[in-house]
């Protein structure tokens, strides 16, 4: 589904990435690790041409999508829950959901369906973005994306903030959507919850892929988690 | 000896009511948590005790002093600081000036024209051991544009510190922040205990089982139980209505 | 050393056709006089005023102090003129107005190194108030725009009109739009209106008092209807009045060719701005082949005495260098090319000297 | 004399409306793209000239108007693809240079193309003439027209914004470009479109007062600012605020004029009162634009910042 | 030291060796050209300091030229004709102007306060339009040059000249202490996040009122130099144009800076004079360099020589 190899990028004068491999099949879910500043973010900006690929190549089933366009990359089936939320502040909370929907014929979400699995965001609903609290802006962080009825899954943080239930929510969304055949790629600060879910780990360190491998592998190698986790 | 004490505070938006006649105490030196679903209302609170917010009608008093219509300033400048959940920095200043400017904030007047701040040691040293307290001391002289998210988190809590409150709200300071980073930052809230009277929110259940001296839970509005750590957690009402599975 | 002359006019902004009329009357008499003033080689140095006081002392400064200007003629605006009064007669050169002429360099302002080839400014207004008075117009409803310029402008007007005001409008100076003023002319329905309401001001208000169907009333104005916003109202404004000292079809010699050859040249009818400064140039002219340029005393005596030829056929400075001249009721026509302009219809006022020459005590 | 204030309201709430048409498209480029285009005075002066050119050309009003329309959205094309789109992730302030260059550029390129003399328009056939009001006063047709048309566009305008899948991507995109497009929107060609009809609006509203007002070199810059302050009156984003704030601006504007010196003289000696009059009138709309601000730093229907 | 003092001081040496440069040329108008550079260099300057380092975009700042032009005449007409006064009295006035309008204007952030500042800006020239006994909109001329200490040393151009320029190289020193000391540090913070400033204490609107009202007044002193070099004064140096070519200036030199500010109105200044001079249709030419420079350097003329300075080291 998604191929990174070799991914260099960076702000300005400062690289940031210097080579990042990553792979994620159809159907699979991959948890991309490492601790704070060392480069989770920039991969995923550069993924989505955000920032500009430096070196490397990346791969949307099968597509070289390398120095495309933002669009063209998200259009190829892929669909972003951001860090840091990023609602679009001057648009109500449906209308949040509603502008970049989109769906390549077979819609699995629809609003009925973001209403069910968030309850507090129907409640919202003519509410402007940047009046929600912060736990609410996220849920629809997550509902904006799903409403774009991606292929393939990005979460960075995605449940910054978030009650446990409510995160609890998430996570078991995030099962029952694997099992429909949706690749996952995921950041988040619960490794408990990552290797429950994950079908594989990527570790990153200072913008390099160190270690890859299942969460089995992982859990039986503590002095990787120990070296580049420090968990 | 109540440090900060909260009388039918009340807060609506239309028909919402955010706050819906809340009371409050909270001990000197005491690590108070307050938890609860999204959207009941954490933020808009702290909004409210620390001036951002003007409650429609209620009251706050702080150390004796009902300080429900002062400003943000003032209630600082009496030992009431804040961090936010959505990272508020001045971006194009580097981590340190960041944090030396809220040293400066309580070290005597601003209106200081001719002498180079920078070249101000005192201001300096304090704001470099703020930043050290949280981690970041790598990172001084980084802008805080240029910062992972989790890093902004970090000196969101320098920040905060460094205006040597003697209340401190805190705002979600674990989210967003790595599990390494986290246990830092539990460990040093850990020892600012006792100095500092702390109201703590975090959706983090392990942080604040393991901090917390008293909790609150929060719900649309009202506070709807209060205790010690295992009585919140045994609490059938808000397992179901907040922690779910996972505290346990 | 050719004789330098600086053209210090507005040459950008919205008015900058006025002092493009100037210009192009300024250098088509140069080239009449194949390009020599008096019969010296002669260079003009057209420099943009920007309609901006201070920019413009600066550059009358760099003409004369800088490049050697011995005469500037300009400006088009009082304001201006004020501004450059000094640095240019400081600095020894001679300022020949095409059309700004304030009170305050008539009556005890009035400088020997000063000479105005227009008039005086309240003279349109105050023959359109004795032709008004005249004709019988017992009522009139004056506007003009709030502002000094504006306030002057009535004033003119009323010290010679005997008739009633019946009320004076004053409005925002740009204005867009006039249908408020419109409607209170329509329920007044005065014998005529007097309006100062110059550049697009103007156009914007005679279309729009046509298109109220005022046209019934008769429009007397000064610095509105002009053949530098005639292409832009044509039609609304035919039949409307003003005064002047000159049109382009005065029958005075030479005067017919000048306006063939301007509209040859540059495509368009000059307006008074460009006769002025024609005429201007002509006084230049003569005056040098009269006293040369090196004795100043000189030139400036010959400037105020000699007789060239003018535009407006008699010619001749009062004590205080502003004109003394014969002025005509104006009337919009339609020309026999198509073309709109002022067409003098008959004499208002002979020999007519402004009310501040008395005060001019500068010799 | 109420009679009078009633057609004076009206009046000013036409004069109001006319404001409109001319902010419209900047509302659609500052207001709700968040882009500040001092360039738009020009461009709706551009739109004047263009009329007054194909309209002579061609011999008919409204042959001249499609074509001015069409050439209007073409420059505005170009003028994004070749300008604006290097400067939607900038500052406000480089905006702010840049439109402020191409204001030089574009107006000196109209004063070399049409000179710096006003031109006319002839006005069309079928919208002359006037009918009667009350008493001695006729209203012109064409006023009519351009009411018609002001509250056309304002109303298309706002379905465009608030109704439209198009407009809530180009109120999203105003606040984070970068997202949109990483959800799969072509967010740069959204903006293109809109930007054009932002300009093309800016030449409708030309166009359509040139045969009312005079079309001269200076049109674009006198009514530059007072575009702005009806859309900040109104409140930066808001369709209806625009709206609102023209009206507010031509209503104050010309009833005050009218009437301030009358109503001084209610209250202070007429000497006095005059003088008065004469400070306070042309400072109204910029009294109004303080007073609205300091009551509502964000304007009438602004979004709290 | 860092780039941007050294280039501040390299122009006020630039300016400074213009007087003798003009003499060996025989062209004593550079002095004029480069005394006008240095009074709008002083006018930049104080708006970059609201500008720059508060983020307070003022539309109105011509305001204070005129006001410094008018105390002026004012002056004069009552028998004041020292310089040092007229200062004083200038800056008391644009003090008094900003400390009104400031209080109102501050409650607004961003487009709103650019907008309520030209209101301001507006209603002063609007008065000062009406004012009658100043000649309206016309204006009036000054009699002659300010006095000092009783002469009229003034009337020298080139003594005119190094006046002007030390109160340019006072206005930055003075302002480029005051950036980097504790109350420049507070001003950009609340540029940066007000919320947060108060978050830690501190009254936004105190520091802003007050810089923007030592803006004005350094503002307005830059009006009583122009107003002597042109010896006339008039409402058109108020006028809402006036304004928006300051703010060009700045944003040409680069913002944030004060040697930018320095840069953007001497290069303007010069620009002006030189493209007037070679054409009619000069403010073509203008606005292509002005969009040049937008384009392809974000940060004006600072950001482009601080980018050559980076090349040349790399
Ligand atoms: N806009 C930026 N400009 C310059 N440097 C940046 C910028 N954003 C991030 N960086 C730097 O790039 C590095 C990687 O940042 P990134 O945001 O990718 O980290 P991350 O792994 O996502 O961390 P976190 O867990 O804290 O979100 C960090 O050192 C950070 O300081
Ligand atoms: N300006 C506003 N207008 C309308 N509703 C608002 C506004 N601000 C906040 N709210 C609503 O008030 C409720 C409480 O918000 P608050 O931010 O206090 O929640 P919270 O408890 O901090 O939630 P979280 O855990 O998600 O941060 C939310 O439902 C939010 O949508
Ligand atoms: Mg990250
Ligand atoms: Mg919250």
């Amino acid at each position: 589904m998604l191929s990174i190899e070799g991914l260099e990028a960076g702000y300005g004068t400062a690289q940031v990435l210097f080579g990042i491999d990553l792979a994620v099949a159809e159907g699979e879910a991959v948890a991309l690790l490492g601790r704070n500043g060392m480069g989770k973010t920039t991969t995923v900006r550069a993924l989505f041409g955000l920032i500009p690929a430096r070196a490397g190549r990346i791969a949307v089933a099968g597509r070289d999508l390398t120095g495309a366009a933002p669009h063209r990359i998200a259009r190829a089936g892929l669909g972003l829950v951001p860090e840091g939320r990023q609602i679009f502040p001057t648009l109500t909370v449906e209308e949040n959901l509603v502008a970049t929907a989109r769906s390549d014929g077979r819609p699995r979400w629809s609003l009925p369906r973001i209403w069910e699995l968030f309850p507090r965001l129907a409640k919202r609903r003519r509410n402007m973005g940047d009046q929600l609290s912060g736990g609410e802006q996220q849920m629809l962080a997550v509902g904006r994306a799903l409403m774009t009825n991606p292929r393939l899954l990005v979460l960075d943080e995605a449940t910054e903030g978030l009650a446990p239930l409510i995160r609890e929510e998430i996570w078991s969304c995030l099962i029952r959507l694997k099992a429909e055949g949706e690749a996952i790629l995921v950041i988040d600060k619960s490794l408990a919850q990552l290797s429950r879910f994950a079908d594989r780990h990527v570790v990153i360190e200072k913008g390099r892929t160190v270690w890859t491998g299942s969460p089995a592998a992982l859990a039986r190698a503590p002095e990787i988690a120990q070296r580049y986790l420090h968990a | 000896m109540t440090l900060l004490a909260v009388r039918d505070l009340r807060k609506s938006y239309g028909a919402l009511a955010v706050t819906d006649g809340l009371s409050l105490d909270v001990a000197e030196g005491e690590l108070h948590a307050i938890i609860g679903p999204n959207g009941a209302g954490k933020t808009t609170l702290i909004a409210q005790l620390s001036g951002q917010l003007a409650p429609d009608s209620g009251s706050v008093t702080f150390d004796g002093t009902d300080i429900t219509r002062t400003d943000m300033a003032s209630r600082v400048r009496a030992g009431l600081a804040r961090s936010f959940q959505i990272t508020t920095l001045m971006p194009a200043m580097t981590a340190l000036e960041n944090v030396a400017l809220a040293v400066q904030g309580r070290s005597g007047s601003s209106f200081r024209f001719w002498r180079p701040v920078a070249a101000e040691a005192a201001l300096n040293d304090q704001a470099m051991t703020c930043l050290a307290q949280v981690g970041l001391a790598d990172r001084a002289d980084r802008p805080a544009a240029a910062m992972s998210h989790g890093e902004k988190r970090q000196l969101e809590l320098a920040v905060a510190l460094a205006c040597r409150p003697r209340l401190l709200l805190l705002d979600e300071p674990l989210a967003g922040t790595g599990p390494q980073e986290a246990e830092r930052l539990v460990a040093l809230l850990e020892a600012l205990k006792g100095q500092v009277t702390m109201v703590l929110i975090e959706h983090d259940m392990a942080a604040v089982f393991a901090l917390a001296d008293r909790i609150s839970v929060l719900v649309y509005g009202q506070i709807v139980a209060s205790g010690g750590p295992e009585e919140i957690r045994q609490d059938p009402a808000v397992r179901a209505a907040y922690l779910g599975e996972e505290a346990c | 050393d050719p004789v330098k002359v600086g053209l210090l006019l507005t040459l950008s902004g919205p008015p900058a056709v006025l002092g493009e009329h100037a210009r192009d009357g300024a250098l088509l008499a140069l080239k009449k006089l194949d390009g020599k003033l008096g019969g010296e080689a002669a260079e003009f140095l057209v420099t943009d005023a920007e309609g901006k006081p201070d920019i413009a002392a600066q550059k009358a400064r760099r003409l004369v102090e800088s490049d050697g200007a011995d005469v500037v003629i300009g400006p088009i605006f009082s304001n201006i003129m004020a501004a450059i009064a000094g640095p240019v007669t400081e600095g020894g050169a001679f300022l020949l107005s095409p059309n700004a002429g304030p009170s305050v360099f008539a009556g005890e302002g009035c400088n020997p190194d000063i000479f105005v080839v227009s008039y005086q400014n309240d003279q349109p207004d105050q023959v359109m108030g004795e032709y008004a008075s005249g004709a019988g117009y017992g009522s009139v409803v004056l506007i003009a725009p709030n502002y000094q310029a504006g306030m002057d402008h009535l004033g003119g007007f009323k010290r010679t009109y005997d008739g009633d005001i019946t009320a004076e409008l004053m409005t925002q100076l740009g204005q867009l739009d006039y249908s408020a003023e419109l409607a209170q002319i329509a329920a007044y329905q005065p014998d005529a209106v007097y309006a100062f309401l110059p550049g697009g001001m103007g156009v914007n208000f005679v279309k729009q008092y046509q298109q109220a169907g005022l046209s019934g009333i008769p429009m007397m104005s000064s610095f509105t209807t002009d053949e530098t916003t005639l292409p832009a109202m044509q039609d609304a404004a035919l039949g409307m009045l003003s005064s002047g000292s000159w049109s382009p079809d005065l029958d005075v010699p030479g005067n017919a060719e000048f306006v063939d050859d301007f509209i040859a040249e540059y495509g368009r009818v000059p307006a008074s701005y460009a006769a002025y400064a024609y005429d201007a140039v002509m006084l230049l002219d003569t005056a040098i082949a009269a006293a040369g340029t090196e004795d100043r005393d000189a030139l400036r005596e010959a400037l105020r005495t000699v007789d060239f030829p003018s535009l407006r056929g008699k010619f001749s400075f009062g004590a205080n260098q502003f004109p003394v001249q014969d002025f005509y009721l104006t009337e919009v026509v339609q020309r026999a090319d198509g073309a709109y302009a002022t067409s003098a219809k008959e004499l208002v006022t002979a020999d007519y000297v402004d009310a501040y020459a008395d005060a001019c005590t500068a010799e | 004399m109420a009679n009078l204030f009633l057609l004076q309201l009206l009046n000013g709430a036409q004069f109001g409306i006319l404001l409109f048409l001319v902010a419209a498209g900047l509302t659609l480029v500052f207001g709700i793209m968040d882009f500040i285009n001092l360039a738009h005075g020009v461009l709706y002066m551009l739109g004047a000239y263009l009329m007054a050119m194909f309209a002579l050309e061609t011999g008919s009003f409204w042959l001249g108007l499609l074509l001015a329309l069409a050439t209007t959205l073409v420059v505005g094309l170009v003028l994004e693809w070749l300008v604006f789109r290097r400067l939607y992730d900038r500052p406000h302030l480089d905006q702010v240079l840049a439109t402020f260059a191409l204001m030089l550029i574009l107006s000196e390129g109209v004063k070399i193309l049409w000179g710096s003399a006003p031109l006319n328009v002839a006005m069309p056939e079928l919208l002359s003439g006037s009918i009667p009001l009350a008493g001695p006063l006729r209203y012109p047709v064409y006023r009519i027209a351009i009411i018609v048309a002001g509250l056309a566009t304002a109303a298309g305008l706002w379905w465009l914004i608030a109704r439209t899948r198009a407009g809530m991507l180009l109120r999203a995109g105003a606040s984070n470009r970068p997202m949109v497009a990483a959800l799969g929107t072509d967010i740069s060609r959204l903006f293109l479109l809109v930007f054009a009809l932002g300009a093309m609006l800016a030449g409708f509203a030309g166009a359509l007062v040139s045969p009312v007002l005079s079309v001269d070199p200076g049109m674009g810059d006198s009514i530059l600012i007072l575009t702005f302050v009806v859309i900040v009156i109104g409140g930066v984003g808001s369709v209806k605020g625009a709206f609102a704030g023209a009206l507010l601006v031509g209503i104050v504007d010309t009833v005050g004029r009218i009437f301030g010196p009358i109503w001084l003289k209610l209250v202070m000696d007429p000497a006095a009162a005059t003088q008065a009059g004469r400070v306070l009138a042309p400072m109204l709309v910029y009294l109004l634009m303080a007073a609205v601000l300091s009551w509502r730093p964000n304007g009438l229907f602004g979004r709290p910042s | 030291m860092s780039a941007a003092p050294k280039a501040a001081i390299a122009l006020l040496i630039l300016l400074a060796l213009v007087p003798p440069a003009a003499a060996a040329i025989g062209d004593p108008f550079l002095t004029v050209i480069a005394t006008r550079m240095a009074v709008f260099a002083i006018a930049a300057l104080s708006l970059d300091l609201i500008l720059g380092y508060g983020a307070l975009v003022s539309f109105g700042h011509a305001a204070y030229l005129g006001l410094g032009a008018y105390a002026v005449a004012v002056c004069a007409r009552h028998g004041i004709t020292d310089l040092f006064l007229q200062m004083g009295a200038a800056a008391l006035a644009a003090a008094l102007f900003a400390a009104v309008s400031g209080a109102v204007s501050l409650r607004t952030r961003g487009i709103y306060f650019i907008m309520i500042t030209l209101a301001f800006g507006q209603m002063a020239y609007f008065f000062f339009v009406s004012l009658s006994a100043y000649g309206g909109d016309d204006g009036t001329a000054l009699a002659a040059r300010s006095t000092l200490f009783g002469r009229a040393w003034l009337e020298n151009d080139t003594a005119f000249f190094y006046m002007v320029l030390a109160c340019l190289a006072l206005a930055y020193g003075g302002l480029d202490r005051l950036v980097h000391a504790r109350f420049g540090r507070v001003l950009t913070g609340t540029r940066e996040s007000e919320l947060r400033m108060r978050a830690i204490g501190y009254r936004p609107f105190r520091y802003r009122l007050a810089a923007y009202v030592l803006s004005g007044m350094i503002c307005a002193v830059a009006g009583v130099l122009l107003a002597n070099q042109t010896e006339y004064v008039s409402p058109a140096y108020m006028a809402w144009t006036r304004s928006g070519e300051l703010i060009v200036m700045l944003l040409l030199g680069g913002v944030g800076t004060l040697a930018g500010a320095m840069a953007g109105a001497l290069v303007t200044v010069g620009l002006e004079e030189l493209l007037a001079g070679w054409s009619e249709h000069w403010r073509l030419c203008f606005g292509l360099i002005l969009l040049a420079v937008v384009l392809w350097s974000p940060a004006g003329l600072t950001g482009l020589l601080r980018r050559l300075l980076a090349g040349g080291r790399r």
